[in-house]
């Protein structure tokens, strides 16, 4: 299908990566306000799994939503001017870094609460005999909230095409995951009956080829799958409000998936697909700034 | 025809006209049916279109969102009104906020339906008139049949030409009730459905004492209280000459101000009843507004009577202490009548 | 302890099964209004564990609560004025069948909303180094509540001395276990890192032996337990609302606790003890009768 | 003192005096200290009464809820108010219904703080003022101190004078707000702290213009409302020569009417600001209650300004659109003033 995997998975992971940098250097610039989550260090799960979705495939999305947004449709336009409040942004202005809506994908605020959404959401398509399946990204810190549960038992009662894609990074905004998450993940997904993979890396390639034999699998069996990523995010949980020590963040690092993927590139893809990623993000920053902010009049 | 063959007669009419539509719900399958039975039948008639739900009422909910937003029509089933706080997250923070903060690129055509009230000794977690939790919640319906109503056409309204998200009301009382058609003439009272543009889906019935031509005070009430307000009415006429206009709503929420107001300001004196509780109710909004709609020298007179703040008693004879009867309308008809 | 275990068991079991059936009468009868959930053919649960709580040690019941009540306290008398609404019953007529509160003893209808309530209760006595076990018994319909799970991880997490009874009779009011759980009981406690017990019997002695061994060892660990009871309801959900067919009912009265402990008895012990507990059961009714109704004044 | 310094010392003092406090949250470990560092150094301090908590915010009322049962005095924080309609089942089904339910056999002395408000460009699930939703619930109070109050003393109240549960209402835009010492001579305004029986702990602050007697309009706020509505009062009087009389609740619920009462019968034009949604807010009750208690022959007129009826966009100039601000008051202020 693709030309060469590890550049077509660089391609995004790089977009990704340098949106999310330029997004904080605005921010620290005073030039974006409200809130971000960057996405730093997990770019390889959202790039490995949406690469397999279609068009028709839904996602949703929480509030560290720009790297599956940008894997998904590739659209750094309208996401840099909705985080700057434009017109011209995803839902022009409205929703802001973490409520956005664009064709099949979505985010929200609320953390774990669109699970049972995304459940109705695989049921339709159950019910259309389409080959779609939906997609939900949750962390680890979300497996607090008691709805998943609701939502893994329905899942799995109605054996619905809903991809649950857990991204461990063992934290949850400052809480490591041992003060919020008592036994495992997986026998928690397991025990409602839902068949579950686990792996351990972040490797985009790894992952694309783990996530293909699961989403293949499910638009033919129409079943509910939990894919566990452990993965580390190497950002701030918000912007500058990491409590960890420097040290476990440069351990981490070595596993940055950026680097990892270009080691096997050519010095000359590597570099242009860097300047591309660029290029499109400083064009999305022009198009933003030059949009304006839409109009709204409401009775008080 | 009973208030709960017409729910039921309609949910058979949606499932087999609009295939979009399906039905989610806690022991909705035949033979229960669903446990106040407005759902007998169903998923006999249409066994891949009715779900049977885990005890999980946000999820319930959760999942008539994503239905809905994939272009279903669902119907949810809260088995008890007392339960749609579980859901209240998914219902103000989702599926009402979607269509709003998404700029409208996905609408939310979803029907839960709750039935609320007390009356029947259920208990503190069984009878409340919790509909009135949700008044601020922007981009929401609330919509509640009386018996004066068609509560099948109404729940027909919301399913398919409503594209929101719609809390119905079905006050449990009410059930095994007969419906009353407002077409043929009444011993005491005469009707007429008032409804603009801003109600037309959801009419409000106004009643008045036939053949009288004075109107002393206006009763403004929804749902299960409408049994109760027409009681009153008949009472306050007969003992006191007081005549007295019933204005039922059924549309809660957004409440149809233009068809109150022109009823009201010609009155002047206007008594709210509720069945939820009067602390922070319908009524609150309800009278701000009819306060701010005075006109210059006609101002109007506002009382409201409403559930006590307390818990609703288990004990037949204390529930009756706690929510309100005919007597406290008439009582309350009467000093309104006097006072002012 | 006991001189005659199976007739202390069989006791408590056949005031709690001869007050239900009083109940039923009397609802039938129209002497009684409002609803009730019979706790008929799981009165071996109750009993079997509640006997070795302490009065320190809190229960928190559901909807199902009666039998779990006068296994507690044994008080026939407050828990039928209760349900008859009456002055003197439990919360003076407020509360009725589903929210009664009496000492340690609680219990509301809003299903599985007290799992949370009960681990800050634990986790009261674990901070106050009592001995004391909290323990809270839910149905398996009840599973399907988000927050049982909050709860589980939160009680694994701090580990409290919270015993989770989950009685599955295999039914939700009319919905089978297999149209609303999936997966398993035992996987989904366990995934929570809770130690967990199954209990496939109607047996009051097995449990009551199970039950005694976990709750000593909590006394002493600290820590919360599960205890799975697969058992039967052999009456309707709540009155007259039984959707199950005669057959598959009279199949699980086989396993009846009532007749197994009664064979273990003399004649004459069975007969005694049913005395006294019917004659516990017509004082409490003659007692109810008696009491009047509480006043209650409040602004409409 | 910041408004932040202010709660922070006072859940100090309250686990350093009574062992019965204890701390319940997401990420209020230290270094950290919780999203808007009210809780920092408390972890420190106090390992072994500071718990953290996951993210299950039904969860976390519940378990404050199952601590006061038996006899501690929880404080758990919900990281933004937006969240505490997932709680909303455990506030009004268990944590406040208990003690009525239960005849007063037991008490749930539960204080639950709730950063709410907008102001921030947080978006639609991070701004809200979602206090109002529990307007009608039973046995709940709702205390948001205001700028000009000592937040820390009311927290205080809150967690050992009251054996109640309480929202605690802190607004977002307050944390870093500096308090304004009301018993500090003012350039412009003078200050009165009123409060009766009914009020006693969390009293209402009246805010009048220095050395002058007349008195046109009387303002009612709370909460993060405060600077908003002293800045239009200014305003309206150097402007206009209106003269503007604030009343500062810190009692939201449930409503000092009496104290408010006085002042406003005396006035006879009221403005009720309110950052929440104005449709079915705290205006509404308040209004109801303003209106019921008008004296025959001297009418009070009541309007009212709140957030419209949307979502809080996340962009700072169309959040801006969405909630009251001092334009908006200044300019209903006059309105009132000239309209009736
Ligand atoms: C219901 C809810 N509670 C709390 C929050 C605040 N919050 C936002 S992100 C976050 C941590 C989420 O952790 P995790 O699920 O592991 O995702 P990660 O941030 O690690 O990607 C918290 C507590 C929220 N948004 N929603
Ligand atoms: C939150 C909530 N949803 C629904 C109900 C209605 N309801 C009462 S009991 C019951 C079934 C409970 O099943 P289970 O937990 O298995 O207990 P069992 O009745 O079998 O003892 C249901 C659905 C309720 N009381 N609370
Ligand atoms: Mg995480
Ligand atoms: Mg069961």
């Amino acid at each position: 299908m693709l030309v060469n995997l590890s550049e077509e998975l660089y391609r995004k992971v790089i977009l990704i990566r340098l949106f999310e940098e330029r997004v904080l250097t605005l921010f620290s610039q005073g030039k974006l306000s409200g809130t971000t989550h960057a996405y730093i260090g997990q770019e390889a799960n959202a790039v490995g799994v949406i690469s397999h979705l279609r068009e028709e495939d839904t996602v949703f999305s929480n509030h560290r939503c720009h790297g599956h947004y940008l894997a998904k449709t590739g659209d750094a336009v309208g996401l840099l001017a909705e985080l700057m409040g434009k017109e011209t942004g995803i839902c022009s202005g409205l929703g802001g870094s973490q409520h956005i809506c664009n064709r099949n994908f979505f985010s929200n605020g609320i953390q774990g609460s669109y699970m049972p959404i995304v459940v109705g959401m695989a049921l339709t398509e159950k019910l259309r005999n389409t080959s779609a399946v939906v997609t939900a990204f949750i962390g680890d810190g979300t497996l607090g909230q008691g709805v998943v549960y609701e939502a893994f038992n329905i899942a799995s009662l109605y054996q619905v095409p809903l991809l649950v894609v857990i991204e461990n990074n063992r934290i949850a905004q400052t809480t490591p995951i041992e003060l919020n998450l008592a036994g495992s993940i997986a026998a928690r997904t397991q025990a409602f009956g839902i068949a579950t993979t686990e792996l351990d890396t972040t490797d985009a390639e790894v992952i694309f080829d783990c996530a293909g034999e699961i989403i293949a699998n499910m638009r033919e069996d129409r079943r509910p799958h939990a894919l566990i990523i452990n993965s580390q995010r190497l950002g701030p949980h918000s912007k500058g409000d990491d409590t960890r020590t420097e040290e476990a963040i440069a351990d981490m690092r070595r596993l940055d998936p950026v680097p990892l993927l270009e080691a096997r590139l050519t010095n000359q893809a590597r570099e242009q697909l860097r300047a591309e990623a660029n290029e499109i993000i400083s064009q999305a920053e022009f198009l933003a700034n030059q949009s304006g902010v839409r109009s709204l009049e409401m009775a008080k | 025809m009973k208030y709960v063959e017409s729910l039921n007669q309609a949910l058979h009419r949606l499932l087999d006209k609009d295939s979009r539509v399906l039905l989610l719900g806690e022991d909705v399958l035949d033979p229960y049916g669903g446990a106040f039975k407005v759902s007998k039948g169903l998923s006999t008639a249409f066994p891949d279109r009715v779900f049977t739900m885990p005890i999980s009422e946000a999820a319930i909910v959760g999942m008539g969102t994503g239905l809905a937003m994939r272009g279903m029509r669902p119907v949810v089933e809260i088995m008890f009104g007392d339960f749609i706080l579980l859901a209240a997250d998914q219902i103000v923070n989702s599926a009402t906020k979607f269509p709003l903060m998404f700029n409208s690129k996905i609408s939310v055509p979803l029907v839960i339906r709750v039935p609320m009230g007390g009356r029947r000794g259920y208990g503190p977690t069984h009878s409340q008139t919790l509909e009135t939790f949700f008044m601020n919640t922007p981009n929401l319906d609330i919509i509640a049949p009386s018996h004066l109503h068609d509560p099948g056409q109404l729940l027909e309204n919301a399913v398919l030409a409503s594209d929101g998200v719609t809390l119905f009301v079905e006050n449990k009382s009410l059930y095994a009730q007969e419906l009353m058609d407002i077409n043929q003439p009444h011993a005491i009272f005469e009707f007429q459905k008032l409804g603009g543009s801003e109600d037309l889906l959801y009419p409000t019935i106004k009643v008045s004492i036939r053949d009288v031509e004075k109107q002393d005070i206006v009763l403004i009430a929804y749902g299960g209280m409408s049994p109760f307000v027409l009681q009153a009415a008949e009472k306050a006429f007969f003992e006191e000459e007081i005549a007295v206009t019933c204005l039922l709503v059924s549309q809660v929420k957004p409440l149809p101000m233009g068809t109150l107001r022109r009823v009201c300001a010609s009155v002047g004196k206007v008594l709210i009843v509720e069945e939820s509780l009067k602390y922070g109710g319908w009524g609150a909004e309800l009278s701000a507004q009819l306060h701010q709609s005075q006109a210059k020298n006609s101002p109007i007179h506002i009382r409201r009577i409403g559930a006590s703040e307390f818990v609703i008693p288990s004990s037949k004879e204390l529930e009756e202490k706690m929510l309100p009867q005919v007597q406290d309308i008439y009582q309350a008809t009467k000093d309104l009548f006097n006072e002012c």
